[in-house]
Formats: structure tokens, C-alpha cells, sequence
């Protein structure tokens, strides 16, 4: 049986999975002495279709060159290509404007920007006496910031807890979010646990404190529709490489009355209005926020991406997640001394699982599925708060994406049944 | 590249002898506009008369500095709105902009912009899109702000 | 006569230009209704060889994954490609170690990094009564960071003027870098005035009152050796794109000593020693300065370029810049009406040549020229302070690089003229 | 890829049975080393005696958490250098630094090495030479603070 084998019609699953895959030029590979490839690590960063990569290539061999600021026909070629992968970013989550999409390198420096400019003078700043709010199961990418902010700011920060069923818990929720609280940020999708949270419940609940909302959608963009408006969120940060585009592009998409109350974070070319040597004024929204020669391949790279994403419709992929991560937590629930961290229900969590298996380390397990050609994470995920509300010092996680195929988490199944014989644990 | 369907003849008339050009009084409100990308600059005043439905673009004065689009922008606009009912001067700025907005492909009405169509082709350069529009949006900022100036409360369909 | 006719036979041309210009596949584009392109836009950003867009396939198609935390086959490619990346970049400026070596997404990020966290609790913070010195020939990218600094700090922003001849003017020396001079930072290069600093001076200088000194190397980087401990400086910026390498990262090389002094930038994955909610710890350098995913295709790709440009020899690549901007200086001394800005002698200056055309405006200059195919830039090059000095609002650049032909500035000469009849100024 | 070459026997020994585990006393200095990538940790202290060329490793003692190979290398590190000389522990710990670095090129030393030659393939799988460095890195960090915490000055030539 190969991995591409389709025996196994779980309902669904992508239509035409085979030809999905063929997209995906890594996916013909094979590593570790000829095994064909089983890429299980997408939480992680996804791979890229052969239009990702087409586009990037068209864009440097052909029209390369600055933004905005050129005037000849390749800047005029290059802009386009740079604003329109704007516009595509900004349909993709439902954006009320294009002007609300700014470009960042990346989740991370889009969490950072808001959580900088958040320590200095303007309408929104928080100081002593605020309280920011986030949670015990986000990425160190949604934690780091807020510490630097309170920490710098004199500001404290506050958390909610997580439930021994990997759910957020929600029962201080009266004591967490108060009038204190100026900042609730939380993950959307938990890139640990997998949960699901119920991000427009409590958005709403901060917004009756006035607090702002934002969102770490680094997991959730990739593999959910996502609609800022729906859930009424105030910002959203996603990473361009876990939603099939390429490293170097992060994205804020935030509602423009918060954007134009938070001030300037990084300066320089493109974000500017004018400059004296004695002062400077700055550009609107979005360029006010984007310093510098912007990622421009990557910004056409990604609108390549999400044009792939809603070709294949994201409900579409939200269900072969669903079906793929349903029979994932089937097959792991047959292998015996593996126990799964977080909701145990499908339909309650993204496409990342997290387990333990009694008597062998998250790194030699996921050595020993290396040497199968399988690949998954070890470690602490950049999720250690999480880790540690477990009492786990480190998991192996296993994480699919919409050219995940069910012989693969066979594949995966078998792999650890070898690692435990491997290892000489029953 | 046609170079002569973005440079029609009377843009570079416009531009070697722009009309309306240096700062007046009276006025309600004078704005500074700055296309960012280049430094392009605008320094604009409004004399509006009467309020609400009855407002009156009475003056447009300016002084700017920029290439040939932008100053023949500012010249032709003065052109199109001194004079108009302010409700029926938005609504040129309505047509000017849709046209340059258009990519090329809007049809330009004469009757409305005059020698404004003469910007059709600035539509197809995008990068000179901005050049057209920097002295349109500086009218339409300082006219709201004169609007905001007057004592008689404005309504929103004036605005 | 092309544009690649080698009939000019210039002293100090790259050997085998025709060969160097087969690398760059957009040199073989028409524009403009079939004429061949003429590439005078080099100080916006370079145009890229194969080689460079071979090596970013390469990795997107057979060797994708994140860095560092995966384990697995690809995951170790992945992070051999990115951290040889950064041995590449280290032994291209001559830093003393690789670690010194911290990948950022522009250089206007690298100099944001540090004027961001000078501001918080450190050794080096900068103060009320400090001084941040800086030249009004900066780029923006130069200038407003420290704006930003000092404005938020209380501190106080100096700079050096230009002398008439375009160069920095260093008679009040004494009186700008004192006792109060906490920061020191400049460019090497101008990208509006071509001028070449006297870094090394000024470093002394700077360093004898005990001041940091940082180098915006934006344009330097591209076109000259570039020697990080014989400058003697402390930090030193610069930019994928410039040179030849792809947008989306930058570089900040810092001495170790004043990198660990500064606390961190941005916070997230990666950047973390250890993480608990209520306190973090930090990951030695360059880590504790790439928080989140970084570029990771943008450093195979920066990796590609620089060992391209080491391949061709950067005292060659040198020679041709200096030998074409002679050439090019020469050329616009022969179009009346033109005037050059900055120093007039080709060895004192690099290849970005700013001039005023009488009677035409510099964006209809570019337009015109772009109906020949010839891109060059018109506004204000982000550097408006440096133009005010001169008392012009914008002006036309040509910038040249290792690529550019003596046939290609005689293109240039020939659209000037056409300009000005195009305009009827005589 | 052989997963023999680098699971050895010894190493899955060691792993299962590890030598001179748990914290003792007496120590000079106690560090904690984390490895930041995935999370695996140590905490261990040194007993050293004597001082300059006198010095000896009287003591290793640890507590780690962490996969075979990380907990396998605390085990063979202690046995190599718990009795000897600091000056020739030094010596051993640079012989298995210069190991690990070869990706796989340097021919490993039994004389000096003893069990610790069962790494010569980990030096194959770069993500895993951290794992088998990590304790080893602790412990000359430990060393180095026991050292600065001795009367006598320590000469550069020890350190
Ligand atoms: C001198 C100088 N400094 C800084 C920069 C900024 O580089 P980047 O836009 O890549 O951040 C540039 C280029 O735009 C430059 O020419
Ligand atoms: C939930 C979550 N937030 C934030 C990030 C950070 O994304 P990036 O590394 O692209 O900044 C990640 C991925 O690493 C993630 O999974």
C-alpha cells in the first residue's frame, strides 16, 4: 500500500486528493534510504504547490523590481503584483478594506508590532494599572510579547487556564476580564493541543470592558474560513509558510480605527508622509506600518496561495482536516501507551496532535518515524506553558494539511508500533 | 509605451501655463498635501459661500510643485469646479475619479470633465495615477474642512 | 548598437560582462513595446541571477521544512541551507564570528532593532541628555528610527550637514561628537548622493567618547568590499535585495558585546531560552533577535547571492561600478542643462548618480526614459532632508551595478536628449 | 538512514542504566542547561579539588530529563571525567566536541574516548549533536563557576 493510495475513501476528504497532491512538488520525494516522503509536520510549516513556487519564479525572472516607489514599467509590474496579493489576503479573511492588511515578516513580528507600539504614547497605551489578558495554551509567539510589554510597561499580565480536556478555562472569565483589562489576546487555534477556542464569544466579552482583541490565527488561516468580521475581532495576526505560501511574509489585518490609534512601530522608506531632520509625519495605514523594501516576492508568492486555498475552497479543507484528524485520533488510539493531549474530538480541534508514548522521548520517536521517511515534531512546540500544565516536558506531534492522505497516518500507526519495538517497550 | 496618449496636448498646455495658480484670499481653509512616494506638493485653499444645499465653490487657489501631471491636474480642476454649486463640483470629482480609477477602461465624458478627459490616458500608467489625484484630494480635504468651519450645520449628503 | 555591445571596452569592466549579464535572466526582457531593457534602478534593488532563483526552487521544491526545531530529513536540510546562509554572510563582511550574525527582514529592520531597544533597561539605554548623532544624508530608514528614539526617550537628535561638493561636512566634529554622544550612526554609501563616507574616521572618533557606532550599509554592502573589523564599527546594516539576493531579508551584523548589551526586539518561538507565563529567558545571539519563523528561503537565497558576488571578486565588482560611473558622469556632463548632484569624481562616490534635468519634471524624465525601456528612478529617493539641503524636491537617479554596460549609459544619454526635445526644452 | 549507527547498544545502555545519576554533595557550582529547541534539561554539579594544575574532577552529579541520546551522553561524560585531572578532563571534553563537530568525518579515539566512541554516529545527525552535547556543556559551564569560586586564581591556561 502506498501513502497515495486511495483505498481508504474516508468521507471528506479533498475531491481528486491524488491530483492535489501532484501539486505539491515535495511530495514525489523520497528520503531515508527510498521511502517515499510522509509529511506529517504541516503545523509546522506546509508545503508549497507548484503555482507558489511558478509564481515566484515569473515575478524574479521576469518583473522584478522596488515597490511604489519605481515608476518604470517592471516597478509598475512589481507593484501590481505586490498590491494585488493584497487585495486577494484581504477578500481571504473577509477583510472590510485592503488598507487593513499590513505585511509583516511574520506571525510573530505581526503580534510584536501590536504589542511594541502598544508601550507608547497614544490613545491606546497600557500602562500601569491595565492588565493584559492571553492564555496557558498559546505559542511563545503570542506570550514573549505580552511579557515584554507588562514587563516594560509596568502593565500586568493575566491568563486564562487550560481544562484537563485541553479547553480553555473559561470559569474565571468574570474575574479575568475586567475594566482592567485594555488587551485580551488569544490563539484561535491552539498549534499544541489542537483546540479550537471560542474566539467570538470572547471577543465579545472584551469589547463590553472595551479591551481590544486580538487574535493569533497563525494555525486557525491555514486551515479554517476565517471572517474577521464574523467574529468581530479587533486584530489577526497569520504567517504567509503555514498557509502553502513562503517564509518571509507575515500579515495584521486589523480594523482601521485601531491601526490609526496605535503609533508608528518600525521607521524608515514607505511608511512616511514627509521627514525634516527635525520631525517626520507618517503615511496612512497600511504603508504606515510597513518600513523598508516589503517581502515582494513573498507578497506574490502568498497571493498565489490563498488564490490556491479558495480554489479548493476552505470548507472544503476544514472538512479533509476533519476526516483526516478523526482517523488520525482513531488510529493513535490503537497503539497502546499513547495517550493524545487535548480534545479528543475531531470536530473540536485543528490538525495538529500532540502525544506522549510511555517509555520512549518525543526525539527518538520521531527519529525512529525519520528513518521511515515520517515526518512529525518533537519538543515543546513553542508551547511550554502548555506542556508544563500537562506535566509533559515535550510531545511528538503529529500534523496533516489538505494533502494529507489516511495510509499516511497508517504509515504513521505503523511507524510507532516500530518505535515501541524499537525501543523495547511493549 | 504610448507616451503621447499620457502627455496629450493639453495637459502640457495646462502645464506650461496653469490657470487659477497662486494663493488668494479669502478663504476658509487651506490644506498641504504630499504625494509620499515622490514629494510631490500641494499648498491649497477654498472659498466655499452659502452652506447645506446652497454651498457654492466660490475660489480655488493654489500654489504646487510636482511634474507635469500633477500641475496640470491642479490647473484643469480649478477649472471645473470654481464657480459650481459645490454639490455638482463633487460630483465631478466623482466622474474625474472613477475615470482615473478605470485602468483605461472608463469611456470620459466631455460634457462633465472638459479638459479633464484629456487624463484618460493617465489611467493606464498606474504610477501616475497619484500624480492626477493629488490636488482633487487636497480640494476635497479642505473643502470639508471648510465646511466643518461654518457655523450652519452641514448635513451628510453635502459632505 | 545593443545594449550589450562591448565595443566600449572600458579599463576596470567586469571580465566576460556579456557572460555575467547571461546570469540575470530579466536582462533578456523587452519592455515598452519591444525595446531591450535597460536596468538603471540598481540602488532600488538588484536584479537577480539563476543562480540565486535556482537555489530558492531547489529549497522550495525538494527541501522545505522549518529550522531548527524539526528533527526530521528535511527539517536538517532546511537548517543546514539557512545556517550556511549565515556562515556565507559572516565570512562576505569579515565578521569575526557567525553568531554575530542576526537575519532581519530589511535593513530598515536591522536599524529599527536597534534604536527599538536602546530604549528599554540595558547598559546602553539612551536617555534624556543622551545624544544619537546621524548625518542629513541619511536614507529614512536612517533617520526616522531615531526620531522615533529619541522623541520616545527624551534624549536629543544630532546630525552632520553636507558640504556644497556633497560630502559630509565634518568641520564641527568636535562639536557633534562629545562626551553626550551616546550613538553614532550614518550610512557608508548615500543612496541619493553616491557619496562614500569616511566610516572608519568617524568610527575612531566615535568610539573615543564611547559612543556606538552604527553603519546603515545598505548601499555599500552591494558595491564594495566591505570589511566589518577593519572599519572597526559596531553594527552594520544591510539588505538582501541590494545585493543580488532576494527581498524579504536583511542583515544586522553586530560585535557580540554590544549585541548581548541590547535586550531583545521582538519576542517569540525561537528566541526563548525558557518560557514560563510568568517570566521568560533568552536564547544566546543571533537567536535571541530572530524571534518566529525566519526567512528561511530568503537565506538560501541571500547565501546563493553572496557567494555569487565572492565568486566575481567584490574588488572587481568594485572596479566596474567605479569604471561605469566615470563613464556615466561623463556622459551626463555632455546633456546641457543637466546637473549632477553630489561629489564629481567617480573614485569618491558609488553608483547611484542623482541629477536635475532644467525645465522637466524628474517623473515625467522617467516616464520618457521608460518609454525606451531605460528605468531609472525619479522623487526623492527617501532621503528629502539631502534634497531640501540642495533645495531641490526630487530628482532623477541612475544607479548602475555589476551588470550594467558602457552601451546601456549611452542608452541613457540618447533618452535624455529625446526628453528634452520631448519636452521642447532646448 | 541507519538508525543503528546511532542507536548503538552502548548508548541504549546507558540510556536504560545511566551511571552517577542524582544530585550530590559536596559541589562548588550547580548550573541548569536547557536545550532551547526542545526543552530537554539538566541540572548538575561539580566537585573539584584542588586548584590550577592540581585540580581534579572529584565529582559529577546530575539530574537531566531528556531522550537516549542526551541522557545517554550525561552517563558516558560522567565516567570519562569523575577522578581525573581537570586538566585531562578538558582534554577528553575537546576530543568528543571535535567528534560531534566532524559530521561524521573523524575516526573517534577508544583510548580517550571509551564508551563515549558509541557517538561517533550521532556526529551523522546534525539535530542530534545538541542532545549529545548538551550535558557536556554544563559541565564545563559548572567547572568554570566552581573555578571563580576558588581562592586561589585560576590561570587562563585552566579555564
Ligand atoms: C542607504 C539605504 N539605507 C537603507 C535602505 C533601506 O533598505 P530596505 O528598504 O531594504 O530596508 C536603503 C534602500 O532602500 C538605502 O539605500
Ligand atoms: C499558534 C502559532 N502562533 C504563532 C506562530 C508563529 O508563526 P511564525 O513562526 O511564522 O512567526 C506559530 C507557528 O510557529 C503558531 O503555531
Amino acid at each position: 500500500m502506498t501513502v497515495t493510495d486511495t483505498r481508504h475513501a474516508l468521507p471528506g476528504l479533498l475531491p481528486g486528493l491524488d491530483l492535489v497532491r501532484a501539486d505539491f512538488p515535495i511530495l514525489g520525494r523520497t528520503v531515508a534510504g527510498g521511502n517515499p516522503l510522509v509529511y506529517l509536520d504541516s503545523a509546522n510549516t506546509s508545503q508549497k504547490p507548484q503555482v507558489v513556487i511558478d509564481a515566484m519564479v515569473d515575478h524574479l525572472e521576469r518583473h522584478n523590481a522596488n515597490v511604489a516607489r519605481a515608476m518604470h514599467t517592471l516597478g509598475a509590474e512589481s507593484t501590481e503584483g505586490f498590491e494585488s496579493a493584497r487585495d486577494k489576503v484581504a477578500a481571504f479573511v473577509n477583510a472590510p478594506s485592503r488598507d487593513e492588511v499590513v505585511f509583516t515578516k511574520n506571525a510573530s513580528e505581526a503580534i510584536n508590532l501590536v504589542a511594541n507600539t502598544l508601550a507608547w504614547n497614544g490613545p491606546l497605551q497600557v500602562g500601569p494599572g491595565d492588565e493584559v489578558l492571553i492564555t496557558e495554551m498559546e505559542h511563545h509567539s503570542n506570550i514573549v510579547p505580552w511579557q515584554l510589554l507588562t514587563e516594560r510597561t509596568g502593565a500586568t499580565l493575566r491568563w486564562f487556564g487550560i481544562t484537563d480536556d485541553g479547553r480553555l478555562d473559561l470559569s474565571d472569565v468574570d474575574d479575568l476580564i475586567t475594566e482592567r483589562t485594555k488587551v485580551v489576546s488569544l490563539t484561535w487555534v491552539s498549534n499544541m493541543l489542537g483546540t479550537v477556542n471560542p474566539v467570538a464569544d470572547i471577543a465579545r466579552r472584551a469589547h463590553e470592558v472595551g479591551a481590544i482583541v486580538v487574535v493569533d490565527g497563525a494555525q486557525a488561516v491555514p486551515q479554517m474560513p476565517v471572517d474577521v468580521q464574523a467574529a468581530d475581532i479587533d486584530l489577526l495576526a497569520f504567517t504567509g509558510h503555514k498557509v502553502t505560501g513562503p517564509t518571509g511574509i507575515g500579515v495584521l489585518w486589523g480594523r482601521r480605527e485601531v491601526l490609526d490609534q496605535l503609533p508608528p512601530f518600525l521607521g524608515g522608506g514607505e511608511m512616511i508622509e514627509t521627514v525634516t531632520m527635525a520631525r517626520s509625519t507618517y503615511a496612512p495605514v497600511p504603508h504606515k506600518f510597513e518600513a523598508g523594501t516589503p517581502p515582494i516576492v513573498e507578497a506574490v508568492g502568498l497571493g498565489a496561495a490563498v488564490d490556491y486555498l479558495a480554489a479548493l475552497g476552505m470548507d472544503n479543507v476544514r472538512a479533509h482536516e476533519e476526516a483526516i484528524t478523526a482517523y488520525a485520533l482513531q488510529g493513535l488510539a490503537s497503539v497502546s501507551g499513547l495517550t493524545v493531549l487535548g480534545p479528543q474530538r475531531a470536530e473540536l480541534r485543528g490538525g495538529a496532535i500532540s502525544f506522549e508514548l510511555d517509555g520512549v522521548h518525543p526525539h527518538d520517536v520521531a527519529q525512529v518515524l525519520d528513518s521511515r521517511g515520517i515526518a512529525v515534531r518533537a519538543g515543546h512546540h513553542c508551547a511550554k506553558p502548555a506542556h508544563k500544565r500537562f506535566g509533559v516536558q515535550s510531545s511528538t506531534r503529529m500534523s496533516s494539511y489538505l494533502y494529507t492522505t489516511p495510509a499516511e497516518i497508517d504509515a504513521l500507526v505503523d511507524g510507532l508500533e516500530y518505535t515501541k519495538k524499537y525501543f523495547k517497550v511493549s | 509605451m504610448d507616451l503621447d496618449a499620457l502627455y496629450q496636448e493639453i495637459i502640457l498646455d495646462h502645464y506650461k501655463n496653469p490657470h487659477h495658480k497662486g494663493l488668494r484670499e479669502p478663504y476658509e481653509a487651506e490644506v498641504h498635501h504630499v504625494n509620499p512616494t515622490c514629494g510631490d506638493e500641494v499648498t491649497l485653499r477654498v472659498h466655499v459661500s452659502g452652506a447645506g444645499e446652497d454651498a457654492v465653490v466660490e475660489d480655488v487657489s493654489y500654489d504646487a510643485e510636482g511634474c507635469s501631471i500633477s500641475q496640470a491636474a491642479a490647473s484643469v480642476m480649478t477649472d471645473l469646479v470654481i464657480g459650481k454649486p459645490l454639490a455638482e463640483a463633487m460630483s465631478v470629482h466623482e466622474t474625474f475619479l472613477a475615470l482615473m480609477q478605470g485602468r483605461g477602461a472608463v469611456e470620459p465624458d466631455e460634457d462633465v470633465l472638459e479638459d479633464g478627459i484629456a487624463f484618460a490616458g493617465v489611467a493606464k500608467f498606474p504610477a501616475r495615477v497619484k500624480c492626477a489625484l493629488l490636488s482633487w484630494m487636497a480640494w476635497k480635504d479642505a473643502t470639508s474642512q471648510a465646511l466643518d468651519q461654518t457655523a450652519t450645520p452641514v448635513t451628510e449628503e453635502t459632505r
